[in-house]
């Protein structure tokens, strides 16, 4: 049961929050203008990676704030990253 | 390969069991062969088996960085099904279940195929609507997956007692008759057995570190024992498919996320039936040969390669479970554990060829158990002769740029 | 008699607004409401008989008697039309229960997974209650809580706090 | 009769009753059910699972591994240990896997066959026939107990704490650790699985502070009980270490009377592991028979209970712990016969028997026991080997060594290590939070153990900023201190010689599983099964290692552990469950009217985000199609009304909300003038139907979406993670009041007359267009009324504030009678909806339909620059190729509805030859067109209308006729009349 550090709320159990995937997955800022090969790279893929990760966290029944950690994916040790708050 | 029997129990009962010959050889791996396989669970040591078997290709190799089964062949529930929506789901899945019923006797090694079948309760309209749905679709692919009354459900599952004011009451279930239950590291042992008495060599505790290419083409692999040439490799690596192919500088449609099971202290028989109270957190329950009640229920909802999972997840599906099963209050959880899946956009696996030449993936998605036999076919197949075989021609990777999914779920929902 | 000592009581008839502003619109709300908002999560402000809860670093409810609430709308938003904020009334869409007695947190552990020893009297905090959001403020501590949940939530929130309390349990064999 | 005269922890004024088998035993209060069963001389307790041998008791503790019985009052319950179960007055017991009885037991054939059923024997066999022709029988003889055949009733309890500091274990260490933590003004709490504190202090012979150790126990606990910032909990186990210190832990006798067990969530900031260690058993033939127990069981038998396990014992060690075991059982009057211990030259503990007589045989071994179901001789033979020699005895106590119980160590993911000098694996690198201390550690003299608890104790408030607390650990005298020398299996000997005596795994198994190159660790469990019964190889897992290395030539280390798996001990699902049973599973949403729709005989059925929602209001005689017809035809001819007020409802305030919704939405947005509402449909980034819905523009920056009931959360978390995590520029605050406003619709052509009788001061005339919304009062109170129509024909949907949603609800139903008002259920709703070929995206969407596929282009807006869905749009229309589109479908029999999910062939195909064209998702009998109707995804339905197409049902297949999907006022001009 994870402990989730949110910026606004405190650290709070996993159960409070959603996860909402990898924080380094950025939407083209044009989608129009990109190809094909590279809107289905954004749309399917992921890095997936083994180990310390970017990841974004939505305090649903706290703050209602998005934030993002960085949370090893092996270990589940978590290093809150600033920055990305809103 | 001196084949198994009662006779032969018999034979070496006489000498103690003193003559008994190793199931497989633990050789030192050649400097190059015709094709490698990454991964030695069910599906890495099936299509090892099958490469030899259906295409006489016995130069190959299987390359498992820890013990045999170690991965998620080793932490499944057992199950094996197709009840499945789509049309490009349900035949692989029902070639899976077939080659299951004929493997322990293909392998001369007893898997304990069980066919228990598979009751999934309904408890709301929706649910009754994708039941209909896929009993529609497996019937014209011949698997049969039919509605039953509470009757039938009572007289199959004796200590089928729900609570009187259910929050979403059972009305009714479905039912697939051919569901089975098989021993999930028989699948493995038996694979390899089969496999090295064609001449494959198996290596364990040899990790491959990296994926050498030359001009775009597979040229080896780079191992904790050196470097080994070959023009094909196949991938087979439940939970690490994102790590592997990253060698060959691929990404993949996946997340790796735990699934959970967890079993009881084992008691006398009590459930034949495969049971799945779908509309309280997908739990399934069953019972194994040997006694334990077998639970489990969805993903943890985060990527993780832990190899173990959070504990709401058990609380859930165990309220579920008592809701239907209240005699097992004073029942004790035994053991709980976690395996890793491959979790695909669309949940389907993916057996596919890739942009690199000579790199082939098998990735199993979230069933990765019950499609071994299958996947490990049609992976025999595409890696043999660089083409898909037809029941696996649509799970490809080239789904996903052509935008003709297979959608049976998947991380799909929360993207 | 089995079960917890506590009583549970609906909470009748009160006005919430749930207000959001920026930055900028932080001072001219301020002003418009003749109290400072609090910053700090779990802290709140009270002045002439209306209390502002911090629920996020943007967003506070205001909490009055229920007879002002049109009056407090109309004034607020008057003076927030040139800003970025948002005021709303949310009186109905919440519902909220009174706990009290003194085995309160007995009660209140069982479906909240904050530390409830480090809530202070005077404090709250959104958070998850059971299987439904809620916002939970301290009373008294160890002795009063105050818990709204989503009104589509009410008649859970009231079933499984008679459930947890133990009321009609009988003794365990 | 093997009760001793005097001593014990047991009430002797407290004589208890019960049955064993149905034979009538008695115990006191304080004893076990073992200790009791021991003191009454019962020697075999059961049979083992697949040999079916005797088994009597081997420990004291929650290692047990033979002791299983079934529990058949005062409640029943399968696989209890005989050594963790408290007796009480009236407790009824039964042994296990034995028929008829636990003495003549049919199942001992079973040791006849045992030449033909080695480890792993089922993979090589049955292979004749398919396996379920021998599971039958097979599976029978799996299993120990039998599930209950009553549903326990007893009331369950899950609750959440949190404390600076929880020790895990009250024994010496844990003692020691609490009270450094408490005393620093940490928030400390202490766990023991126990009945009484102490652990091994109970039965260990130390003197602390000049005093036997209850003394010093006793003090420990009164100071702890004294002070506010520690707790202590006794009979409650620790099961499993998660992420992030939350530590699972079972109380199973809580104070209040109502709650039957307790399942604690503790979130601890560091965790003090002092859960001791347990004794392993030595590894000769036919080491499982009744009457071989651990020696440090015999003792704590002797004094905690006062009950001699046998009258004259020998003891056959590898350490120094036994010699204290055997001056302990002579001192209270049972007769040591002798001390064979497999050392050359022990140390100083050798005294200890000497002293008292007792003959020591060292550099030697038993090699083999005589007595079926009891101990009667132990035969001793030098270790170089030799001829066996016969020492006769009752009781045989062994001592292999201890194994420091690192369970909840390795749940962090931490691995032990190998620890040559006590022959053991102990804790390797430490984690951060967690802590172990004592014997879990490998430290086995007391004073050592007492003084580690302080230290650990002092580390973790310490490591939390607090003061550490100056503690002056007291004066121990203890025995001679700890020594072994491995000796993992005995040579030479005919007998079985077990490793895993629950799972009967043998020395041989172990042996032939290496012999067939299962080499890990972890294949040589799952091949043998060695480790996997109940006790999870607390005390045979160390052997079986010890055996796997001497067969491969290397050290126990090399060889290594299998991975611990929570639980630490199997707890009951019932307390895992909690008390979320009936309706609380998952919550039951409601509004004001479901109490009104519920006394008027509504059908309900569950709808979406958990709501439960009138599915028809049959009338007395009338069936769902009845009353379905009923309802429509009101609607589509009277006036009908349903409740509306679970649909989602944002407020978007802001003056970038037009961005936003153009940005989610895939039409225009900006022209939208206050007062007016809009359609729209949302897509996912892949293109495919999210949900679709209206919004209005209330003031200029602010506006109300609403959406689909099973849709609201996620349309929130679409929302939420556009303005949050990719534009977050935009200047839009989303504000959730779904549940301020009951949404009262009142649709069909006379929906206005009925709204002008119930009274309102809104001008209903067409002036009132569709898709406007006016304010005003109806009935008497505040509400907005929007003309937006799910059915199809003239609506109004009533907004009122929730707390006045029944008395309008009531007014209307009153205005309306003079019209027949009707009220409607979502089936009725449903079949409005396809009668007008409205797509639902939670039903056509299917997760795979894209807006063109739909029929939905006319919405699309590809001259925006970017909305989301739109490249994914974009490429699908690129590549084309064959999608199912959403298509209506008119069956040729006039009787008979198609089921919802028939799929659809080409027609003219024999049903059976696989050529899938999709499938029917939404059915129904028409009463307006009083014919059967459907929608369908089918491949290229767009361009297929008119074609004919084959209905295969489970039931029946039937032809059918493609349409548009639309079958009643295309142009909607009722709606918007």
């Amino acid at each position: 049961m994870l402990l989730i550090p949110c910026p606004w709320c405190g650290a709070c159990n996993e159960n409070e929050f959603i996860c909402g995937g990898e924080s380094d997955r950025k939407r083209p800022t044009d989608p129009a203008a990109v190809d094909d090969k590279t809107w289905t790279d954004y749309l399917y893929n992921s890095t997936n990676h083994k180990g310390m990760t970017g990841e974004w966290w939505w305090h649903v029944h706290g703050c209602g704030k998005w934030f993002t950690i960085r949370r090893d994916t092996v270990t589940h040790c978590i290093e809150s990253a600033p920055g990305d708050q809103t | 390969m001196k084949r198994f029997s009662f006779f032969a129990l018999a034979r070496n009962a006489l000498t103690g069991h003193r003559n008994w010959a190793q199931m497989w050889r633990s050789p030192e791996p050649r400097r190059e062969y015709d094709a490698v396989i990454i991964g030695g669970g069910g599906h890495g040591l099936g299509t090892a088996y099958y490469l030899a078997r259906n295409h006489g290709m016995s130069n190959v190799a299987v390359f498992e960085k820890g013990w045999l089964g170690g991965g998620n062949t080793g932490r499944n529930t057992m199950t094996v099904r197709s009840n499945f929506l789509r049309e490009e789901s349900v035949p692989f899945h029902e070639k899976s279940l077939d080659l299951y019923q004929g493997l322990s006797r293909e392998l001369n090694f007893n898997l304990m195929v069980s066919e228990r079948g598979m009751i999934t309760f309904i408890q709301s309209s929706a649910v009754n609507r994708i039941a209909l749905q896929m009993a529609n679709t497996m019937h014209i692919y011949g698997a049969e997956y039919r509605m039953i009354g509470l009757d039938e459900v009572r007289r199959r599952i004796p200590i089928f007692d729900p609570s009187p004011d259910m929050r979403l009451p059972i009305t009714g279930a479905v039912y697939q008759p051919r569901a089975s239950m098989v021993r999930h590291d028989a699948v493995a042992w038996g694979f390899a057995r089969g496999a090295d008495a064609r001449g494959v060599d198996i290596i364990q505790n040899c990790e491959v570190t990296g994926i050498r290419r030359d001009g775009g083409r597979i040229t080896g692999v780079e191992t904790n024992r050196g470097f080994i040439a070959t023009p094909r490799v196949g991938m087979a690596v439940a939970g690490h498919g994102s790590v592997v192919a990253a060698m060959a500088g691929i990404r993949l449609p996946i997340v790796t996320q735990p699934l959970q099971a967890w079993v009881s202290e084992p008691i006398k028989p009590i459930l034949d039936e495969i049971v799945v109270i779908r509309s309280y957190y997908g739990t399934y329950l069953m019972q194994s040969d040997k006694g334990e009640i077998v639970i489990g229920q969805g993903c943890d909802p985060y990527p993780s390669y832990a190899q173990r999972g959070t504990f709401p997840i058990i609380e859930d599906a165990t309220t579920a479970m008592l809701e239907v099963f209240p005699r097992f209050r004073r029942l004790r959880l035994l053991r709980h554990w976690a395996g890793m899946l491959d979790m695909p956009y669309d949940g389907s696996p993916i057996i596919s060829r890739t942009d690199v030449p000579g790199f082939y993936v098998d990735v199993a998605g979230s069933g990765g158990f019950k499609t071994t036999p299958a996947a490990a076919y049609t992976f025999a197949h595409l890696i043999a002769r660089d083409e898909p075989h037809p029941l696996a021609a649509r799970l490809g990777l080239d789904r996903f740029s052509s935008g003709r999914l297979v959608q049976e779920g998947g991380v799909s929902a929360n993207r | 008699m089995s079960g917890y000592q506590v009583e549970i009581e609906p909470i009748k008839s009160t006005a919430l607004l749930c207000i959001r502003a920026d930055d900028d619109a932080l001072p001219v709300l301020q002003s418009a409401t003749g109290m400072a908002y609090p910053r700090k999560a779990r802290t709140a402000a009270a002045a002439d008989g209306l209390t502002v809860l911090a629920l996020s670093s943007d967003e506070w409810l205001l909490r009055s008697a229920a007879a002002r609430e049109s009056e407090l709308l109309d004034r607020l938003r008057d003076a927030t039309s040139g800003v970025h904020a948002a005021v709303t009334v949310v009186s109905d869409h919440y519902t909220g229960y009174r706990l009290r007695g003194d085995d309160v947190l007995c009660v209140l552990r069982q479906g909240v997974s904050l530390d409830l020893s480090r809530m202070h009297t005077g404090e709250h905090a959104r958070l998850l209650f059971a299987r439904c959001g809620a916002l939970l403020c301290c009373v008294e501590y160890g002795r009063c809580y105050e818990l709204f949940v989503e009104s589509s939530y009410a008649d859970y929130a009231a079933l499984w706090l008679e459930v947890a309390s133990g009321r009609h349990a009988g003794p365990a064999p | 009769m093997r009760r001793l005269a005097s001593g014990g922890d047991i009430d002797r004024n407290r004589p208890l009753t019960f049955r064993f088998d149905g034979r009538r035993y008695q115990g006191y209060a304080g004893d076990t059910l073992a200790s009791a069963l021991l003191a009454a001389g019962v020697d075999v307790i059961g049979r083992s699972f697949k040999y079916h041998r005797p088994r009597g008791i081997l420990s004291a503790g929650v290692e047990e591994t033979n002791a299983i019985v079934q529990v058949t009052a005062p409640f029943e319950e399968p696989n209890v240990r005989a050594t963790m179960l408290p007796l009480v007055d009236g407790l009824d017991a039964r042994s296990v896997n034995c028929w008829p009885g636990r003495r003549f037991d049919v199942g001992a054939l079973n040791g006849l066959l045992a030449p033909l059923i080695p480890a792993g024997f089922y993979y090589k066999t049955f292979l004749w026939r398919r396996w379920d022709f021998y599971a039958r029988y097979i599976r029978r003889m799996a299993g120990l107990g039998k599930t209950p055949a009553v549903a326990e009733p007893g009331r369950y309890e899950r609750v959440h704490h949190h404390v600076d500091v929880l020790i895990i274990g009250a024994g010496a260490a844990g003692l020691a650790a609490a009270l450094a933590a408490a005393r620093s003004g940490a928030r400390t709490m202490l766990l023991d699985d126990g009945v009484a504190p102490g652990g091994q202090l109970l039965s260990g012979g130390a003197q602390i502070d000049g005093a036997g150790a209850a003394n010093w126990i006793g003090a420990v606990t009164a100071e702890l009980d004294g002070l506010d910032n520690a707790t202590r909990l006794a009979r409650t186990v620790a099961t499993g270490v998660y992420d992030h210190n939350l530590v699972i832990a079972v109380e199973e006798a809580p104070e209040q009377s109502w709650v039957r067990e307790r399942l604690w969530h503790i979130r601890a900031a560091r965790v003090v592991l002092a859960s001791g260690a347990v004794e392993r058993p030595l590894v000769f033939p036919d080491n499982d028979r009744p009457g071989v127990m651990l020696a440090g069981a015999a003792t704590a038998y002797v004094k905690r209970f006062a009950v001699a396990p046998g009258w004259r014992a020998v003891y056959f060690t590898n350490n120094a712990s036994a010699y204290a075991g055997a001056a302990a059982l002579h001192d209270a009057g049972i007769e040591v016969a002798a001390v064979i211990d497999s050392r050359a030259d022990p140390g100083a503990e050798i005294e200890l028997a000497c002293s008292r007589g007792i003959e020591v045989r060292t550099a030697h071994a038993v090699v083999g026991v005589d007595g079926r179901s009891r101990v009667r001789r132990a035969m001793v033979a030098p270790l170089r080997g030799g001829r066996p020699a016969p020492v006769d005895a009752d009781l045989l106590g062994v001592s292999g060594g201890f194994n420091p119980l690192v369970h909840l160590y390795s749940h962090t993911g931490a691995r032990p290590v190998y620890d040559d000098r006590l022959a053991a694996f102990v804790p390797g690198d430490m984690p951060p939070t967690l802590d172990v201390a004592g014997a879990a550690r490998g430290i086995f003299d007391t004073a050592g153990v007492i003084k580690d608890g302080f230290r650990a104790g002092a580390d973790a408030v310490h490591s939390l900023g607090l003061e550490r607390p100056e503690i002056d650990a007291p004066p121990v005298d203890d025995g001679p201190s700890f020594a072994i020398e491995p000796l993992w299996t005995v040579k030479g000997g005919r007998g079985k010689a077990f490793v895993d005596y629950q799972n009967d795994v043998t020395l041989d198994d172990i042996a032939l599983a290496h012999r067939e190159n299962f080499r890990s660790i972890e294949h040589i469990k799952r091949y043998t099964t060695a480790g996997m019964a109940t006790d999870q190889g607390k005390t045979g897992n160390p052997n079986v290692i010890g055996a796997v290395a001497e067969l491969a030539g290397a050290t126990a280390g090399e060889t290594g552990t299998t991975t611990f798996r929570p639980p630490y001990r199997p707890v009951s699902f019932g307390v895992i469950g909690g008390m979320e049973r009936g309706q609380l599973i998952i919550p039951a949403r409601t509004t004001p009217i479901t109490a009104w729709n519920k006394a008027h005989g509504a059908a309900m059925n569950e709808a979406g985000a958990n709501f439960r929602r009138p599915f028809y209001y049959p009338r007395p005689g009338e069936s769902m199609a009845d009353a379905v017809r009923r309802e429509a035809l009101a609607v589509r001819n009277g006036v009908g009304i349903y409740d509306g007020t679970p649909l989602g409802k944002f407020e978007l305030h802001g003056r970038d909300v037009p961005v936003l919704l153009e940005l989610v939405y895939t039409n225009r947005w900006h022209d939208l003038a206050v007062g007016r509402g809009r359609y729209g449909l949302m897509l996912r980034e892949d293109g495919r139907l999210l949900d679709d819905g209206v919004t209005f523009r209330l003031d200029d920056d602010r506006y109300l979406m609403s959406c689909g009931t099973g849709a609201a959360f996620t349309v929130l978390t679409h929302l939420e993670r556009a303005l949050q995590t990719e534009w977050r520029h935009l200047k839009v605050f989303v504000i959730n009041v779904s549940a301020q406003w009951a949404n009262l619709c009142v649709c069909g052509p006379r929906a206005r007359e009925v709204l002008a009788a119930v009274g309102t001061d809104i001008d209903l005339s067409p002036t009132f267009r569709f898709m406007d919304f006016r304010r005003g009062r109806v009935a008497g109170v505040e509400a907005r009324v929007a003309r937006v129509s799910y059915t199809g024909e003239l609506s109004f949907e009533v907004n009122v504030r929730r707390r006045h949603a029944r008395e309008v609800w009531e007014a209307l139903m009153a205005a309306g009678a003079a019209w027949d008002i009707t009220p409607i259920g979502s089936e009725t709703s449903g079949v409005l909806r396809i009668e007008k070929g409205f797509v639902a995206p939670g039903i056509e969407g299917d997760n795979i339909t894209n807006a063109d596929d739909a029929g939905m282009s006319w919405i699309v807006d590809m001259s925006k620059k970017d909305f989301i869905g739109r490249r994914s749009l974009e490429r699908d229309r690129k590549l084309g190729g064959e999608r199912q589109h959403v298509v209506g479908l008119l069956p040729d029999d006039p009787a008979f509805v198609v089921a919802e999910g028939s799929a659809l062939l080409q027609s003219g195909d024999h049903a059976d030859t696989p050529n899938f064209q999709g499938h029917v998702t939404a059915s129904c009998f028409s009463p307006t067109l009083d014919r059967p109707i459907a929608l369908a995804l089918l491949k290229n339905g767009h361009h297929r209308h008119g074609e004919r197409v084959v209905v295969s049902g489970l039931q029946r297949t039937v032809g059918a006729e493609v349409t548009r999907p639309v079958f009643y006022d295309p142009t909607g001009a009722r709606m918007r009349a």
